[in-house]
Order: structure tokens, then sequence, then C-alpha cells
């Protein structure tokens, strides 16, 4: 048995636990079981994935199998990792794990919830561990679809116009992309969905200029590509707590990761065509959706916005196609996966208190909850790139490996870009300065209790994650540089 | 000298024990945590001085730069990568006395001040962050390395100016001074990044050939690295947030905003010193006008201010301003040809942190005796507070530059520096040195004589600080005596040859003879309990004094941009334009889509016989199609 | 050669055929239009005759004029639907229906007229054995039918339950 | 001795009585009404079959017994379709097109 299948199994296998569960407490049973488990997997696959590394595997793709699923399509079941995808499954591992504890008292129909959970998880690990195409877009659909439900149902405010926006906006590019998968894979003959076996063919150029963009904007609408993010703000307002930090910890990744592995690897003289064209639309998400988060009023859609700044720059990072910068995307997909979780955790827990998430009926949280403010100082300033924590590592390698890019245009936009920091600082410091500093005006609020343990748990949790690759981000750099090579090779002859 | 690392190490885990656990212990355990660790860093730091400075100087007569500890923490690609590491050489060794010496004092000193605040433990925390990143920040082995730690000092400074953060002006006054240097240190970052892409390295010394390469583009990297610097150091227009910043507890301003973190942009620009004289010396002359602009203008403002914190955080953009002064002006590195003002710019930062921060000090000595910190509320304190009152008269003396008082030795030479390089620049200088001893003994007089508020102090008569905070005082003023008198050119020079100071007589005669003139000025108009030709002038001249008061609407002029530009013209228009018309016309797209649902439903009627009609006409065109063609 | 008794017969036939189907959907009555539709089964049942298919003509009449048009006529009766049925039909609806039959008609007529068929004669009262329909419908071979058999008598019996369950008077519940 | 009946001719017969049927579905309203149109469209095609079968393939029974089953197929359709026209009448008490919308969602 494959050990990266695990990843897939054991989801499967918490669902079925979940479907037998009979009460509440054997359903958390199940998921912190689950859940715990998946965590070690990844944690385990990480070590052991470094350990093969360090003995000199040379092969791009370890723990690699295939099992045949349509033969006449060459679809096939086939899993491998590289350092890209081990990091991205720790990431969503941790985010499955927090995600859990964050969502520990749900009420209405919890079993039904978590059902949805599992499933989406499913979706994200079974995504990260595929290497056929095929297969890769059946898991983004596996992840894509329990979303509408888990923001429909469980959700709050304009919850089913959210859902159905970001649903329709992700089918959307999703139909794109499937048209650029198929475009793929009789451009390289027809003879394999494999990407590993389609990368050593050479797609003729024309089917690339005209393929690339849709795979690239397929997923860029999932990695709120500009003008394709007004999902995410909405989406995001509306989600659950745990669903947030999912969606933005854990989905959004998959539109960077899918462009990297999938557009840029497989049709790299498209990335060649229609690079500058992407790479000012990324450019603009950078700083737009900054700016755009300066003038917000609700807390999820400062994050929201903010995370379309951030998104963007993992996909103006990975455009920019040096070896340091594409370095850098990857680890602001997890970066930014962790901190944002964290983010959307804390506003989470601190709107189930206060039922508002306006910032201007909010203040003086400091004194009510000091843990949650606490921790909301420590993610706004993880997001604002404070050295020691793990925004401060991505941003400068992207900012690094893009200026390692010597073209004035690319340098331009890298500049302009940089200004995304600023404005970062001012709206971060804006929500902290409003909401938790200050004494607080809201008789109602004075009664508020600080997290629980389960809270305090997962917060902890991603905050150890964020600090420890803020601090050492040796290992995790090193890791993904060794394996963005490869790709980054096919880009630049 | 592997034990620098624990120079580094303690204020850490100090931090780190006292932001876990802090809230737990009691406020004296906390404190004493913090001021014990800070205590091992001074002595370590003066360890590593003395060894440093008394090992044997290299064949060139220059001290060896050592680097006992250096790990790869981020890499890049071969050439770059960010290292973290301990780089000692003269100036960084000078930081070290500067930072730990203060540093420890504002910590015992804190004791008394922040006796019974709420937060006390936060409050060490913070300080013990704040000093693990100002050290790491002058050991850093390369440009990046400081960067990182100059952001950790601006959210250390960020957190402490935010310390009341009950407090509405507080909150205002942390967002500004964060706000404003990260947009500074924006410049500081591009300038980094286009020197580690033309270097092909983040060291201070890059290669020869990388440098004969890079041509035109060192200037600019240099100067956007200025532009960072700038920004901490509050040279103008980026001055703004410092004296906003005084709404943190007062020994946080001594330690921070005038002794250590506010001379970052000073040291950075005597570490990269080689560099811009070799390559940039045009972008040294802007850093020299810009430093004297400043100098000037903060000095005139704050002889207009009512509130003794600002006039003092005015004189210390003021006194950076000498600093960047004395920098800007060197023409080499030989001290004796042009290069003096490298060694007189690193003089003066020494002898102005040991004596602001005891200004400082003593101003948080006089607020916690009458409750405030405006002027009006004081007069006649000399009575109540002799300690406070006579260490206060050393530091306005030093600052004032009186010989034997250290200030004047470290101003000397920069203005000998100033002549050096061109009269006007020198006269310039030697009019603001007058200046700065005109307001600064305005303040003396305004706070210990002058009009006593006799109502106010007999509700509550003010009283002379506990030991805590007067030994702190006692002991800056003991190095403010003395500490002109230290070669300090044998240690720090341009070139790092040992340099003797020697005074220009006529130069020190003109100094001084200035600063007596203003001091009697000052005397004259303050001293006693009418001030008839103050408020006569202030009448007069009305706009003036009011635009002085104002800060010449320097403020008015930076929330304009911010929140008229930024915020009006940038944000709200953007914000407006996603939801109204990206978002509405995806909307727009899917009510197209309904809109033709909706047009075609009545076709989806429901009606067998309509759908049989329409089947049978298609077929009928089908095979009329076929037929046809 | 004249006109034989057959084509006398089958002309006949096709006249009453034509004018009954007209009649049966356009007369107002749904009674009448039930009985036209017995004569238009009638002359089915007659043509397979002519064809030589008189199994199939019994069991036209015995199935469709015996069995279902007794089942209409009292369907009618029980829906008290035998009454007038001049609904008013749109106008607009009216020549649209019109457009398309007579298109419709002119089409395949057209299509009939142009192909082209032979003229094959066929012999004159070579009936179909009954032998043989019954061999081949039970039978398994290529040409033989058991298969669809045993199906529709699957069908005739789904048809018959489901017919009795969907008539059937619900139960009163208490 | 054979028969001069031309083919067309059947097929003739059945393209009227085929548009009839059609004629009579589009235009009733009446449930029953609408049955009998689509016997006669039945009907129609069954005498294809056979004409079919007859003239065009003498030695085989294909046609002959597509129209046997088509005969089966209709008693059945419409036993059905009476017992559903009969259920509705009793619950809604016509048989009209235009009145039963019950089910329309």
């Amino acid at each position: 048995m494959n050990l990266l299948s695990l990843f897939v199994l054991i989801p499967l296998l918490m669902l079925l636990g979940l479907w037998i569960a009979r009460n509440v407490n054997q359903v958390r049973g199940v998921m912190v079981a689950g859940s715990s488990l998946l965590l070690i997997l990844a944690a385990y696959l990480t070590v052991s994935y470094i350990g093969l590394r360090q003995a000199g595997a040379t092969e791009e793709m370890l723990f690699t199998d295939s099992i045949s699923w349509y033969a006449p399509l060459h679809i096939c079941y086939s899993v491998g990792v590289d350092g890209i995808s081990v990091v991205m499954l720790l990431l969503s591992a941790i985010i499955v794990f927090t995600g859990t504890f964050a969502s520990w008292k749900l009420k209405p129909l919890t079993k039904e919830y978590f059902l949805w959970f599992t499933l989406l998880s499913t979706g994200v690990f079974g995504f990260f561990i595929s290497t056929d195409l095929f297969t890769m877009f059946m898991f983004y659909e596996v992840a894509l679809i329990p979303m509408y439900l888990l923001i429909g149902v469980w959700g709050s405010g304009r919850k089913e116009y959210a859902a159905m926006k970001l649903t329709l906006m992700l089918m959307g590019g999703s139909a794109f992309l499937l048209i650029g998968i198929l475009g793929i894979y009789y451009g390289a003959g027809g003879e394999t969905m494999n990407i590993l076996e389609i990368v050593q063919q050479k797609i003729p150029t024309e089917m690339q200029r005209i393929f690339f963009p849709m795979v690239f904007l397929g997923f860029g609408v999932l990695g709120a590509l500009f003008p394709f993010h007004t999902w995410s703000p909405d989406g995001h307002a509306s989600a659950p707590t745990a669903v947030s930090m999912l969606h933005a910890g854990v989905l959004m990744k998959l539109g960077g990761y899918g462009c990297f592995r999938i557009a840029m690897y497989l049709m790299p003289t498209g990335a060649a065509i229609w690079g500058d064209f992407f790479l000012v639309l990324t450019t603009i998400s950078v700083v737009y959706g900054a700016f755009s988060a300066v003038v917000q009023t609700d807390l999820k859609y400062i994050n929201a916005y903010s995370s379309v700044s951030h998104c963007g720059l993992v996909l103006f990072a990975l455009l920019m196609m040096t070896r340091v910068s594409a370095t850098g995307a990857i680890l602001q997909m997890l970066s930014h996966g962790l901190m944002t979780a964290l983010f959307f955790a804390l506003i989470g827990m601190i709107y189930g208190r206060t039922h508002t998430r306006d910032i201007r009926q909010l203040s003086g949280l400091m004194k009510i909850m000091p843990f949650l403010a606490v921790g909301y100082v420590i993610a706004g300033l993880a997001n604002l790139g404070l050295p020691g924590l793990s925004g401060f590592v991505a941003e400068m390698t992207v900012f690094v490996g893009s200026f390692q890019n010597p073209d004035l245009f690319h340098r331009t936009c890298t500049i302009i870009a940089t200004t995304s920091i600023v404005i970062t600082a001012v709206y971060i410091l804006r929500v902290v300065g409003k909401i938790l500093y200050g004494t607080c005006q809201n008789p109602e609020h004075l009664k508020l209790t600080d997290a629980t343990w389960d809270e305090r748990f997962a917060v902890i949790c991603l905050i150890i994650a964020v600090a420890e690759l803020g601090l050492a981000p040796y290992w995790v750099s090193h890791l993904i540089s060794g394996s963005v090579e490869p790709i980054i090779s096919q880009l630049i002859h | 000298m592997d034990y620098t690392i624990l120079i580094l190490a303690l204020p850490l885990l100090s931090f780190l024990v006292l932001a876990l656990a802090g809230m737990k212990m009691p406020h004296r355990v906390a404190g004493a945590i913090g001021t014990l660790s800070l205590g091992a860093v001074a002595v370590l730091s003066y360890l590593t001085a003395f060894s440093y400075f008394t090992a044997e100087r290299t064949a060139e007569g220059t001290y060896p730069t050592l680097t006992p500890w250096n790990i790869d923490w981020l890499p890049f690609t071969q050439q770059l990568h960010i290292d973290m590491g301990i780089m000692l050489d003269p100036i960084s060794v000078m930081m070290l006395i500067v930072i730990s010496t203060v540093s420890l004092m504002v910590h015992i000193y804190s004791f008394g001040y922040m006796k019974g605040e709420k937060g006390f433990q936060r409050y060490y925390a913070f300080l013990s962050l704040f000093t693990f990143s100002m050290l790491g920040l002058v050991v850093a082995t390369n440009i990046f390395q400081m960067y990182v730690f100059w952001e950790l000092v601006g959210v250390s400074s960020y957190l402490l100016i935010g310390f009341y953060y009950t407090k509405p002006e507080a909150i205002l006054a942390s967002k500004k001074a964060f706000i404003v240097t990260r947009f500074a240190d924006l410049g500081f970052l591009i300038g980094i990044l286009i020197y580690g892409y033309y270097m092909q390295t983040f060291t201070f010394t890059p290669s020869e050939e990388q440098l004969m390469k890079a041509g035109m583009v060192l200037p600019w990297a240099l100067g956007l690295m200025f532009v960072g610097g700038a920004g901490k150091s509050a040279m103008f227009p980026l001055h703004i947030w410092l004296p906003d910043a005084m709404e943190g507890p007062t020994p946080v301003s001594a330690l921070i905003h005038a002794a250590t973190m506010v001379v970052a942009g000073v040291y950075l620009v005597a570490r990269m010193f080689p560099l811009f004289i070799g390559f940039a010396p045009s972008v040294l002359h802007w850093v020299a006008y810009i430093g004297a602009f400043t100098a000037f203008y903060a000095a005139s403002v704050a002889c207009a201010q009512s509130d003794i914190k600002r006039v003092l955080a005015f004189s210390t953009i003021s006194q950076i301003g000498f600093m960047m002064v004395a920098l800007g002006v060197c023409t080499s590195m030989n001290p004796h040809e042009g290069g003096l003002g490298y060694m007189a710019g690193m003089f003066h930062l020494f002898t102005h942190a040991m004596f602001k921060a005891l200004l400082f000090l003593g101003a948080g000595c006089i607020i916690h005796a009458v409750h405030s910190n405006e002027m009006e509320t004081m007069g006649g304190l000399h009575k109540y507070m002799p300690i406070t009152h006579i260490t206060f008269l050393i530091a306005c003396l030093a600052i004032a530059g009186i010989p034997p008082f250290s200030g004047f030795f470290s101003k000397d030479e920069i203005l000998t520096a100033c002549f050096q390089f061109s009269p006007v620049i020198g006269w310039v200088m030697t009019i603001i040195a007058g200046m700065t001893a005109f307001y600064m003994f305005r303040l003396y007089y305004c706070i210990f004589w002058g009009k006593e508020n006799k109502e106010l102090h007999a509700a509550h008569v003010p009283h002379e600080s506990p030991l805590n905070m007067t030994f702190p005082l006692m002991f800056l003023a003991a190095v403010t005596l003395i500490a002109g008198f230290i070669p300090f050119g044998h240690f720090v020079s341009a070139n790092g040859e040992s340099y003797d100071i020697h005074l220009d007589i006529q130069v020190a005669a003109t100094s001084i003879v200035v600063a007596l003139i203003a001091i009697g000025l000052a005397t004259w108009m303050y001293a006693r309990e009418k001030q008839p030709v103050a408020e006569m002038l202030a009448r007069r001249y009305s706009g003036l004094h009011r635009a002085a008061y104002k800060r010449f609407y320097m403020d008015e002029v930076w929330m304009f941009v911010t929140k008229r530009i930024i915020f009006r013209c940038i944000s709200t228009p953007l914000a407006w334009f996603d939801r109204h018309v990206i978002d509405q016309f995806m909307n727009f797209m899917a009510w197209c889509t309904q809109a033709f649902g909706v047009t075609v439903q009545p076709a989806q009627s429901g009606r067998i016989q309509t759908y049989t009609m329409w089947f049978l006409g298609g077929i009928i065109l089908l095979t009329l199609v076929l037929l046809l063609f | 050669m004249g006109i034989t008794l057959q084509e006398i017969a089958f002309y006949a036939v096709a006249v009453c055929i034509i004018v009954c189907s007209v009649l049966a959907v356009t007369t107002g009555k749904i009674l009448r239009a039930a009985t036209y539709l017995l004569f238009v089964l009638f002359g089915t049942g007659a043509i397979y005759g002519i064809l030589g298919y008189t199994f199939l003509s019994a069991v036209q009449l015995m199935v469709y004029a015996g069995g279902i048009v007794v089942l209409y006529v009292f369907s009618i009766l029980l829906t008290q639907s035998d009454k007038d049925m001049k609904y008013h039909i749109r106008r607009g609806k009216l020549v649209s229906v019109l457009l398309t039959t007579l298109i419709g008609a002119g089409l395949v007529l057209f299509l009939l007229v142009t192909n082209g068929f032979a003229l094959n004669l066929i012999p004159q009262g070579d009936e179909l054995p009954v032998e043989q329909i019954g061999q081949a419908l039970i039978g398994t071979d290529k040409y033989q039918f058991v298969l669809p058999f045993e199906v529709v008598s699957f069908l005739l019996l789904a048809c018959m339950i489901g017919a009795i369950l969907i008539a059937r008077k619900e139960e009163k519940k208490d | 001795m054979e028969i001069e009946i031309h083919v067309i001719h059947y097929l003739v017969i059945s393209t009227v009585m085929m548009f009839c049927g059609v004629y009579g579905f589009f235009t009733r309203k009446n449930l029953l009404a609408l049955l009998i149109s689509v016997e006669l469209m039945l009907n129609a095609t069954n005498i294809n079959f056979a004409v079919f079968n007859r003239y065009l393939f003498p030695g085989q029974l294909e046609g002959h017994f597509f129209s046997l089953f088509g005969i089966a197929i209709a008693a059945a359709e419409t036993a059905v379709a009476i017992a559903i026209i009969i259920n509705v009448y009793r619950n809604v008490k016509h048989i009209l097109t235009d009145d039963i919308t019950d089910l329309k969602g």
C-alpha cells in the first residue's frame, strides 16, 4: 500500500466513521482521531521525504505509484510527491486538524457538517498527491462541491447568495480547466495523462498558446486572480469559521499549485507567451487587494481582500519564473495558508461572541478577551511581514526572487508589488487599533469571556506553525527550492 | 568571543519567558528577570568591548572585523542568502555599549516609573524584545539581517508606543509610527533588492568586480537605503511620527526614541559608509543637506513647543540631523583629509545617547512628580527635586555644547568637519547649535525656575523620585561628564586607523560663544517669574509662533496625504469599483443567465402538445434542410 | 386488365379510412370521435387482410376494435366528457398547427412520390399461415421472436397491475 | 393472380392517418381525445410496417411482428393511460389539458 494513498484512505474511513457515529461525541472522536492521524502522517511523510532526499534520491517525484483506472483515455490513479506537494500536504493536515477544533462547538447538524468537511479534505489531499491530470481534476471538483453546502447551510449573512456565487465562479473556472486539460492531453499526443510523462512530450506551440490561458485562468479563479476574485470576499464572509480556514488556507492554494504544476510546467512556451499579460493582472491583484482592504469595515472582508493580495503575490511570484521567486511563491502559499487560517479562526471566535464583525461596533477587546486579542495581533503581525513569523520569510523570498528577473518590465512590477507591504501595515494596524485597543464601548461586550480550551488549542497550534516557519525557514525553503528546480528549468531554456 | 551570542540570546530568552509566563508572575519577579538579563547583557557587552579594543590591531593599524557566529538562515541562491550572525567591528561594539547601558538604565528606572501599572510584565517583555532586536540590528553581518531586525525594532517600538492601549492618542501614535517607518522601509527594501542583485551578496563588502560592474545602480541602491534610514531616524519629511511617539511611557521614549532606535538610520549610513564614499558621494551630500535642514527645522519647532517631551523629541530630531550632517560632509575615508565627520558623527551618537537618555529620564521624573507633560504646570521645581534638577542641568549643558561636558567635544568635531567641507554649512550648523542651546535652556528654566504653578503644587506637592529612578540619572550624568574625554577617535574612525582628537580652537571658541549667547538669551527671557519678552515676541510674530507650535503644519500635510489621498482617493474608489463594477459585472453575468432563463422559460410550458409541435416542426425543418442541401 | 374486386374493396376501405380519420379528429363530440376511430380501426384490419396478414387482421379487430374502443367508450362515459368538445382554439395556434400538419404531410407525400417505389405485385390470397407465426413466436433463432414475445407479455402484466393500481379507489383513512 | 395496387397507395393512407393523428394531438384538449389521436398515429405506423414487410421483403416477417407487438403495446399503453385519466378525473374533476396543472413546478 502506497503511503500517499493513506491520505485519501483516511478521510474516506473518517467519512465511514462519521456516517455510523451516533452522537456528537462520537463525531468529534472520529474527527480528532482522523485529523491527528493525518497530521502525524503528513509529518512522517515530510521527515521520510527529507530523509530520502538526503540519502540521494534524485527522482523528481518520490513515493510514486500508478494504477490504471480508465484505460481508453489513459486515466490512471497515479500518485507521487515532491517537496512542493509535501509542504502543501503538511499545510492541509495542519489546517484540517485545527479546523476540527475551531468548529468544535458548531451547532446544527454537526455530523453532516463534518461529513462535508471531511469530503472537502479528501479532495484537497487527493489533489496534492495526484500526478495524473484527470485524477487531479476529479479531486479538485471533489474539493469544490462540498463548499457550496458548507457555506449555504452553515454560513451566516447572505449565505445562499455567497455560496452560489462562489460555486458558480469556481465551476466556471473549472470548465476552462477541463478544456485546458483535454487540450494538454491531446497536445501531448493523447498517450498519457500523467504529468511526469506529458512533460517529456512537446506540446505544439499553437496549442500552448490556446490552452495555457485556459488552465491558468481556471486555476487563477481559485487563486483569486484579478478580476475573478469577487467570490472571495462574499464567500469568506459568509462561510463558517473552519470552512473559511480551509478555503482560504488550503483551497485557494490549489489554484497556485495548479498554475505552477500544470499550466507552467507542462506549457512553458505558453507561459512565455502569456506571462507578461498575467503578470500585469497579478500585480493588479496584489496592490488592488491591499488598497481595497483598507476601507472595508467587515473583519472578514478585510481578510478576504488581504487574501486576494497575498494570493496574488503567489501567482505573481510564479510568473516571475525564477527559482527563488517560485520557491517564494510556495513559501507564500504555506505562510498565507497558516496565517489566514489563524486569522479566520480568530475572527470566527470573536464573531461567535460578539455577533458582529463590523469594526465600527467593536472596540477594546484586548481587555475583554486577551487571549484572542493577542492571537489577533500575532496574526496581524505575521500578515504584515514581521520577521520571525512566516509572512516575512515568504514575502522576502518572493521579492528577492522576483528581483532576480532582470527584465525591466518585471522589475517595475516587482517594485509596484512591494508597495503592498506598506498598505498591508495600514489595514492591519487600522483593525488592530480599532477593535482591540481603546476602551470597550458596548456594555454587552463586557460580559463576554475569553477563548475556551478547544479554541485556544487551535490558535496555539497555528501560532506555533507560523512562528516555526518564520524562525527556522531553512529546511522548508531548502525542501521547496530543490523541487522547484525541474519545473523552473522547463521554463527557462 | 563565543560568549557574544549570549548578548542576543539573553534578551530573547527573557522576552519569551515574560511573554509566555509573565502574566502569572508578580511584578517584581517579571521586572527582575528583565533587568537581570539586561544586566548580564551589559556586563557581556563591556567585556566584549574591552577585549575587542584591547586586542591587537591588524597590520594596517585597524581593528579586525570579527564574526564570532554566523548561520545560514534563509538561502535564496548560491550567493544570496540571509545569514544570522554577529559581527564585531568598532562601531558595532560601540553601539553594543550604548544600547546595553541605556537599556539597563531604563530597565532599572522603569521599576520606579512603571510601579503599579497594569501590564508591568508586558512592558518588560516588550523592552526585552526591543533590546534583542536593537542588538541584533547593530551586530548584523549583512544588510538583510539588519533589515530583519530593523523591522523587529519597528514592531517593538509600535508595541511600546501603544503600551497604554486604551488611550486613543497612543493608538494613533503607534499606528503612525509604524506606518511611516514602514513606508520608509519600503525604500530600504527596494534598495536592498537592488544591492543584492547587482552585488550578488548581502554582506557589507561586495567584491570589487561586482562594484565595478554595477556602476550607476549603486547610488540608487544606497539612496533608497538612506530613505529607510531617514524614516527610522526621523529625517524631514519622515519625522512626523517621532513627536507623536512620545505618547509611550517616558522610559521608552528615552530608550527607543532618543538613544537607540532613532539613531539606527545614522548607524545604517555609517555601516554603508565605505560604499557611500567610494561610489555615491553625491548621495552622501544629499544626506548632509537633508540632515542640516532637518536639524534646523526641528530646532525651530522645538523653540515653540510647550509639551516637555515634544521639545525633547524635536531636539532629538535636530541632533540626529547633526549626526547625518557629520556623515554627509565626509569626502574621503581618511580622517585627516575630509573624513573626520564619520568619527564625529559616531562620537556624537555615543554622547547624545547618554545625555538624551538622561534628559528623557529626567523628564520622566518630572512628569512623575507633576503628572503632566505641559510646561505651565511646572516651574520652580528646583526646590522639590534637587537630583533631577542637577542631572537635567548637566544634560542641558552637554547638549548645548559647553565644555567640559561630553556634548561639547562631539559637537565640536562635527562643526570642525562641517567647516572643512564648506564654511556655509559650518556656520549654519553653528547657528543651529546655538538654537539648541536656546531651546534647551528655555525648557530648563520653564521647568525648574520661572513661574511656579502654586495652586497645582499646593494640591499635590512634587517630590523627588525614589532611588531606583534617580540612580540611572546620576549614572548617566556621570557618563555625560566624563564621556567627552574618551579618546574616541582612537577607537572609531572612518578608515579604522587611530585618530587623535584635537580641538580646533577657532571653531570651539565660536561655538562656545554662540552657545553662551543663546543661553544668556534664554536666561533673560525665561528665567524670571514673568516672561515679558517671550510673550511679546510670541504676540508680535504670532503667525510664525503658531506655525512653529503646529510644527509648520507638517502633520496636517501628512494627514492630508494619508487620509485624503490614500483613503479617499485611492482606497474608497477602488473598493467602490470592486463592489460596483467588477462584482457587479460578475452579477451581471449571472443576471444575464437568469434573464435568458426567464425569457426561454415559457417555452418550458409543461404542455406536451406544444413540445410535440416544436418537435415536429424541428423534424420538418431538418428534413427540409437535408433535402435542400 | 380491369379492376378487380380486391381493388374495389381496397379503395373503398381507403376512402373510409381517410374520411373517418379526418372526422375522428375534427368532430365536436368525443363519443363520435371514438366511433370514427372504430371505423378507422376496422379499415386498418381490412387492409391487413388485403395484404394477406389475416392473423394480424384478426388481432387488430379483437384487440383494437373489440377491446380498446370499448375501453374508450367506457371511460368517456365514466369521465362525463361526452359533451360538446368545441373548445376555443387560438387562431394563431390553429394556423401554426395546420401549417405544421400540412407541410409535414406534404413533405412525406413528396418523399414517397419521389422515392420511386417499384410496382411490386403481391400474390392474391396468399395468406400467412398461423403455424408459421406460432413457430416464429416461440423460436429462439434468427428471425424468431420469443424474447420480445416474453417481454411484451411482461409488459402487459405490468400494465395490468399498474392500471389496477392507478385506477383503484383510494382507501379512506380514518 | 396478383393485385395491382401500388405500394404508394397504402402509404398515402397511412400518411393521411398519421397527420390526422398529429392534427388531433395538437388541437384536442380532452385527454381521451388526445389518446384517440395517438391511436391513429400508432395505427398508421403499424400499417406501414405491414406494408413494407409485405411488398419489399415478402419472405420475412419482421414487419409483421412489429405490427403485432405494436398492437399489444398500444393496448397496454391505452389501458394505463385510461387508468391514469380516470384517476385524474377522480381527483380534479377535469380531464382537460389546460386544467391539469397541479404537478407543474
